[in-house]
């Protein structure tokens, strides 16, 4: 075994210049782990703070104006952040040239830009946020946003501004990469599910994302110069704010949420032991959410004057791209039909996002139906909708995905009780959190209240009980996953048995991910039969 | 100068340019009541198209590069189409 | 041999041509980025021109057809000279590679200056939005909105513009190193898109800023 | 259990017709949403437990694709969203069209205040006080930010936007006292942006009305203004003032300038004393200048009261005069 300490990606070079300079996308990947980790942490906090805020129906611990700030600095946080970037910048750039058989990104020196990009535009968020503040919702609707809030709205909307540029040049990158560096013999339908929605993701990104900058642009020379762009009191429209900023934040939600679904794709396959089931159907509906998901974002606007014959438009396009969702939780379900079922951690948390998903997924159909909205919008139903797809989904397709790579990217085995222990507190202190918050939502309690009526307390109390066993839920992983750093077994190249080029190489993978460029002959999750799994390969 | 037909080819597009150029002041000064906007973006768009067709080489690109090119233009044609079915479905 | 042929592809391809695939279709789906970022500009436009087309119209009398056509002609032009830089460059012709470039730089300065030219007149008539604005003649709000458009739409342009120059000039200085020859012109030929791009982007916005009812 | 649900309700009181019409909706999508949910957690566990590693279950199946299974799970759900949609579509219209008689109600948001005026001249604030078992229409407008008008007992939210008139009717159909809240996030005081809705009987709202005396119509107020104005030395009772006659223009089809037609609503009037360029009747010049500054949305409710008043649609050809 002493003959394995050869050279990797971790240890060919130390020292943080090594780090920061480096072009190397397994490292970009770590540094990006590294910092949406913090802003998750950020976002959390101001979660917590409001919870305990929301423990009583008076204002006790904070003034509202307060209050404001923190829903505001929470949900930017967590959306742009922390969950745009989670799996595409983290798991997606450790593992789409791993995975295609490449040795890079084709664009490495874009990739570190991409981080420096991300980097800028958090400072500029934090810094504003630190120092005053901004209260607007993560939303900025106009003409609050540029003619009344007194934050510091400007340098806060420059800050993601910025930010659009580092995800663009993500976007582009694993476009190029997937399209032009794939291994010999990789065609299409042998890819991974995983790179099929890294692709899906890209081409929202870079179709969405520059509409969201320019709006923003557009945001910023209002407040600026006090025009009248989206401000109705100087002849402009404040729904067109709306209409470009839905745009682009609509089909960010499937930025969000198709990554995840590819993460959990790799893992269905993998601890069911079987090819995942309708693999065609799979991509397929990958596509098809990303096409869908442009043509529904007047969604969020059936309350807002929008016409009356557009929201109908906009309902019915919604329940389209709720159909290839639905394709997607039945042909996993279809996977782990006669399946060689283990369960580890990365398990768990694809069942957490199956069965969480479904239920966001499905109330998000309640709000889709017109008449429904008319009540419950801008209600904690649309709160609970939301975290129970990016929290519930999205956040446990990360953590899934996290520890099922962990083996590849540290080369070190998390402790899997521990692991397992915090799955199942996560899973019912979120259910916790966030049900109560339907019922809520349906009596009538408006979102962004920091006070209510005292009827609305009971499910309150339980829903800040709730955040806190979810807060000390990420603590846990947290904790023993820096743990393992130095503590943690040796993985071994392929400690799962799993399909895909990225297990064929060592663990950690060395400097340029192969050492020679693999041909590729089959097509993925080609699990052995049954019979066979024992059988362990890689090893060498 | 050499007599690269390819070369040619860029100089007569570069006039027919400029003649489109000129076609479209010209027309703008003729009251046309709303054709006039019509006939100068159509102008602009054959203007663009032959850019793109000839000067960005879209005519020998690979079919991929059709699709980036055509896919912009129609995910700009989305944004357009919803936002002006509110807008002029308005007001009710 | 000149210097390009030691013009070796980067660690993460396989071969040059993979290399220059992937450059080339890294421009496209930019390019496809940048449509969006500035097709939601001209929705804006649409929309207020829809809202407000007698606004609109008077206000773009304030504009220089005449000026603007010229600058026009300048693009078009300087994409001209672009597309024959690509050409040479691809071709080996090192010579006319440096003079297009050149061209393309000067023209490119051209229409700034003329931009710069008609940005003062604005000034000067105190139609510059949120900084000096007296507007007399109707509508003055959908006026603003107007001007607020020019500006933005065309001062974005103005600023991809120059970033084009100065790819132009870093481009020249490489070419006059011999850096670019027919088995390495890619910087060159994706260069060449942006500019092409940023060309089409006035194409649209000459009908659309100056040619509202000139014949009134 | 209806002892349990008064403790731990699920919906709000159901105080207006839309209110029933909705939590029927509602239901249905609750139960449909559970029996999938159902039926996927049911799966989940029951392959979980069954086909775990090792266990000794048949698992001969080897070909991962099925045809027919696809199309079963796209469909079903296509189907089952068509209906859901016609079903919502088809309430959320009837949401927008008030009924004839209803009462017109206007109300003006600001931050952090709801005011309202009732065509009787009543005016109140952060409160509401209706007849029941009758329909009510707000004419609704904000002085700065976007407010939403959010009553949970009626089921019926509509955003009050700057600059423009929205509306939303609702039939209450309970006696009683219910929440007013502020939907749309607007700044600082958001949360305490607040009222109640008295929903009484029809006896005690003439009451109401009557009780708070002194209160003058609003089309009343909305005359004088008129006049304080000086509105009438350019519409006069008929075309031949420098403006259009204002008689019988409420609710006629008028034809502007630029060709279009539109219908003389309350958004129209008010556009048409804001900005006056916007939409030029035909045949008239564009000369009555804004009153933009000197008339707020309370005072706009008023004239635009007045204008109601004004006679019934006479004039066939309107904007004819040259
Ligand atoms: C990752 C994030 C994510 C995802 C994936 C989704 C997915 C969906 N969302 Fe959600 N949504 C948000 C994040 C997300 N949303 C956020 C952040 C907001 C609030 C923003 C704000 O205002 O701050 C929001 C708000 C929101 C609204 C506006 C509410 C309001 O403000 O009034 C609507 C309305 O239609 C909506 C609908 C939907 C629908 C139909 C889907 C669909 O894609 C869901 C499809 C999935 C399923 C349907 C489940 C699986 C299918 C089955 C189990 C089979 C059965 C299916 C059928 C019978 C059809 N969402
Ligand atoms: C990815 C997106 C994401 C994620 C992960 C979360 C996570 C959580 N959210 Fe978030 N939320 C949003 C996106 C997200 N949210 C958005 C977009 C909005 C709308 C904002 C708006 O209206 O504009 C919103 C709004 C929102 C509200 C509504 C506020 C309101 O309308 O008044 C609430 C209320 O309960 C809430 C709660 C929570 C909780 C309890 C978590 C928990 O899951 C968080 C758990 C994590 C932790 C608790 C961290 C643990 C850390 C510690 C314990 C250490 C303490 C920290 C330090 C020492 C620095 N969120
Ligand atoms: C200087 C003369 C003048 C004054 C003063 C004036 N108006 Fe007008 N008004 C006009 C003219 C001319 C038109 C028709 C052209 C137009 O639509 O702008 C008009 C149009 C209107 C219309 C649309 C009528 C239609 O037939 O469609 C309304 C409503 C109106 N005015 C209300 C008012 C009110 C209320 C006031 C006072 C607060 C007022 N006007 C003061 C000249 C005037
Ligand atoms: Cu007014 Cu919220
Ligand atoms: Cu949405």
């Amino acid at each position: 075994m002493k003959m394995e300490q050869n050279v990797d990606y971790l240890n060919v070079a130390y020292g943080p210049r090594s780090w920061l300079l480096s072009t190397d996308h397994k490292r970009i990947a770590i540094l990006y782990m590294i910092s949406i980790t913090f802003f998750f942490f950020v976002g959390g906090f101001f979660a917590l703070l409001m919870r305990l805020e929301l423990l009583t129906p008076q204002g006790d611990l904070v003034a509202a104006h307060t209050y404001n700030e923190l829903f505001s600095m929470h949900g930017i946080t967590m959306i742009f952040f922390f969950l745009i970037p989670s799996i595409p910048a983290v798991l997606g750039n450790f593992l789409v040239p791993l995975m295609i058989g490449a040795r890079d990104l084709a664009f490495p020196k874009l990739n570190l830009l991409s981080w420096y990009l991300y980097i800028i535009g958090g400072i500029f968020t934090l810094t504003a946020m630190i120092t005053g503040g901004v209260d607007t919702g993560w939303t900025f609707y106009t003409p609050l946003s540029t003619a009344y809030s007194t934050t510091n709205v400007i340098p806060v909307v420059t800050g993601i501004f910025i930010l659009g540029f580092s995800s663009i040049l993500t976007g582009v990158n694993f476009i190029i990469t997937i399209h032009k560096m794939r291994a010999p013999g990789l065609t299409w339908f042998r890819l991974p599910l995983f790179i099929w929605a890294q692709y899906a993701t890209s081409i929202i990104i870079v179709l969405a994302t520059p509409v969201i900058a320019i709006t923003l642009l557009l945001l910023i020379v209002e407040r600026v110069f006090g025009v009248g762009i989206f401000n109705p009191a100087l002849g402009g429209d404040p729904l067109l704010f709306q209409h470009l900023f839905w745009f682009y934040s609509h089909p960010a939600v499937y930025i969000m949420v198709l990554p995840s679904m590819g993460v959990v794709s790799e893992l269905i396959t993998c601890f069911a032991r079987k090819r995942i089931f309708g693999y065609y159907f799979m991509a397929a509906a990958i596509m098809a959410i990303a096409a869908l998901g442009f043509l529904v974002w007047g969604h969020h606007m059936f309350v807002s004057g929008q016409s009356v014959y557009a929201s109908m438009v906009f309902s019915a396009l919604s329940y389209f791209v709720a159909v290839p969702s639905a394709i997607k939780v039945f042909n996993w379900l279809a996977t782990l039909y006669k399946g060689s079922i283990s369960f580890h951690t990365p398990l768990l948390y694809a069942f957490g996002f199956i069965g969480l998903f479904t239920i966001g997924g499905l109330t998000g159909l309640f709000l889709a139906a017109l008449a429904v909205d008319v009540h419950v919008t801008d209600t904690y139903f649309v709160v609970a909708h939301f975290h129970y797809i990016m929290v519930g989904g999205a956040v446990m397709g990360y953590l899934g995905g996290i520890h099922y790579w962990w083996p590849k990217i540290t080369g070190r085995l998390y402790p899997e009780g521990w692991a397992k222990f915090s799955a199942l507190v996560l899973f019912v202190g979120f259910n916790l959190t966030f049900f109560p918050q339907f019922i809520l939502g349906y009596l009538g309690m408006p979102r962004r209240y920091h006070v209510y009526p005292p009827e609305f307390q009971v499910l309150n109390v339980l829903s800040t009980a709730g955040a806190t066993i979810l807060g000390i839920g990420y603590l846990i992983p947290f904790t023993y996953l820096i743990w393992s750093l130095r503590r943690g077994k040796h993985a071994g190249p392929n400690p799962w048995n799993a399909t895909g080029l990225e297990w064929t190489t060592s663990s950690p993978p060395p400097q340029h991910n192969f050492d020679k460029t693999p041909i590729v002959t089959e097509g993925p999750y080609a699990y052995p039969p049954f019979e066979k799994t024992e059988v362990v390969h890689g090893g060498s | 100068m050499n007599n690269d037909p390819s070369i040619r080819l860029y100089f007569r597009i570069g006039i027919i340019l400029m003649l489109l150029l000129a076609l479209t002041i010209s027309v703008a000064y003729i009251d046309l009541g709303p054709y006039n906007i019509v006939i100068a973006l159509l102008i602009a768009a054959v203007k663009a198209t032959l850019v793109g067709y000839f000067f960005m080489h879209i005519r020998t690109s690979p079919r991929l590069v059709w699709t980036f090119a055509i896919g912009g233009f129609f995910w700009l044609f989305i944004l357009f189409a919803l936002t002006f079915s509110d807008f002029l479905s308005r007001p009710i | 041999m000149a210097d390009h042929s030691q013009a070796a592809h980067a660690h993460q391809f396989d071969d040059i041509k993979q290399q220059h695939e992937a450059d080339s279709l890294g421009m496209w789906v930019f390019l496809t980025t940048e449509i969006l970022f500035f097709g939601a500009l001209f929705l804006c436009y649409g929309i207020y021109r829809h809202a407000y087309p007698d606004a609109f119209a008077s206000a773009s009398h304030y504009m220089d057809v005449i000026l603007g056509g010229i600058n026009t002609a300048v693009l078009l032009g300087s994409s001209l000279t672009v597309v024959l830089a690509v050409h040479a460059a691809q071709h080996g012709e090192r010579k006319r590679l440096l003079v297009f470039l050149v061209m393309t730089i000067v023209l490119g300065c051209v229409f700034l200056g003329i931009k710069g030219l008609e940005y003062s007149h604005k000034f000067a008539e105190h139609l510059v939005p949120g900084v000096d604005f007296q507007y007399a003649g109707p509508q003055p709000g959908a006026a603003e909105i107007y001007f607020v458009l020019y500006f933005v739409m065309t001062g974005i342009h103005a600023l991809h513009l120059l970033i084009g120059i100065g790819i132009m000039t870093w481009l020249a200085v490489g070419a006059s190193r011999n850096r670019y020859g027919p088995d390495y012109y890619a910087p060159v030929e994706v260069s060449g898109l942006y500019w092409h791009f940023v060309d089409i982007i006035w194409i649209f916005l000459y009908p659309m800023i100056y040619l509202i009812h000139v014949y009134r | 259990m209806t002892s349990l649900l008064s403790i731990f309700p699920l919906f709000p009181v159901e105080a207006s017709q839309q209110a029933r019409q909705i939590d029927e909706l509602y239901v249905a999508l609750v139960i449909i949403a559970s029996i999938f949910t159902a039926i996927i957690f049911v799966c989940l566990a029951y392959f979980a437990v069954r086909y775990r590693k090792g266990s000794r279950a048949n698992r001969e199946m080897r070909h991962p694709e099925n045809l027919k299974l696809e199309i079963a799970w796209t469909v079903i759900p296509l189907i089952i969203s068509a209906g859901i949609y016609v079903w919502s579509a088809k309430l959320f219209f009837d949401l927008h069209v008030a009924p004839k008689n209803a009462i017109e109600i206007y109300v003006v948001a600001k931050q952090w205040m709801w005011k309202i005026e009732h065509p009787e001249g009543n005016r109140e604030i952060n409160a509401l006080h209706i007849p029941v078992g009758i329909p009510v229409k707000l004419v609704m407008t904000s002085q700065d930010v976007i407010h939403s008008f959010y009553v949970p007992a009626f089921r019926v939210k509509q955003d009050v936007l700057p600059d423009r008139y929205t509306t939303e009717w609702f039939l209450p159909t309970k006696v009683g006292t219910y929440h007013l809240f502020c939907a749309e996030y607007c700044g600082t005081g958001h949360a305490s942006m607040i009222g109640t809705v008295y929903v009484m009987d029809q006896a005690d709202y003439q009451q109401w009305l009557a009780g708070k005396s002194g209160e003058v119509p609003l089309a009343t107020s909305g005359e004088d203004l008129f006049q304080h104005f000086a509105c009438s030395t350019c519409h006069q009772l008929n075309d031949m003032g420098r403006g259009p006659s204002l008689y019988g223009l409420f609710g006629s089809m008028v034809r502007l300038q630029n060709g279009q037609r539109v219908i003389a609503d309350q958004s129209y009037i008010r556009n048409s004393i804001y900005d006056p360029g916007d939409q030029v009747v035909a045949g008239y010049r564009a000369i009555m200048p804004t009153f933009r500054k000197q008339i707020d949305p309370d005072q706009m409710a008023a004239l635009i009261e007045y204008i109601k008043t004004l006679g019934a649609p006479a004039k066939p050809a309107k904007g004819t005069k040259q």
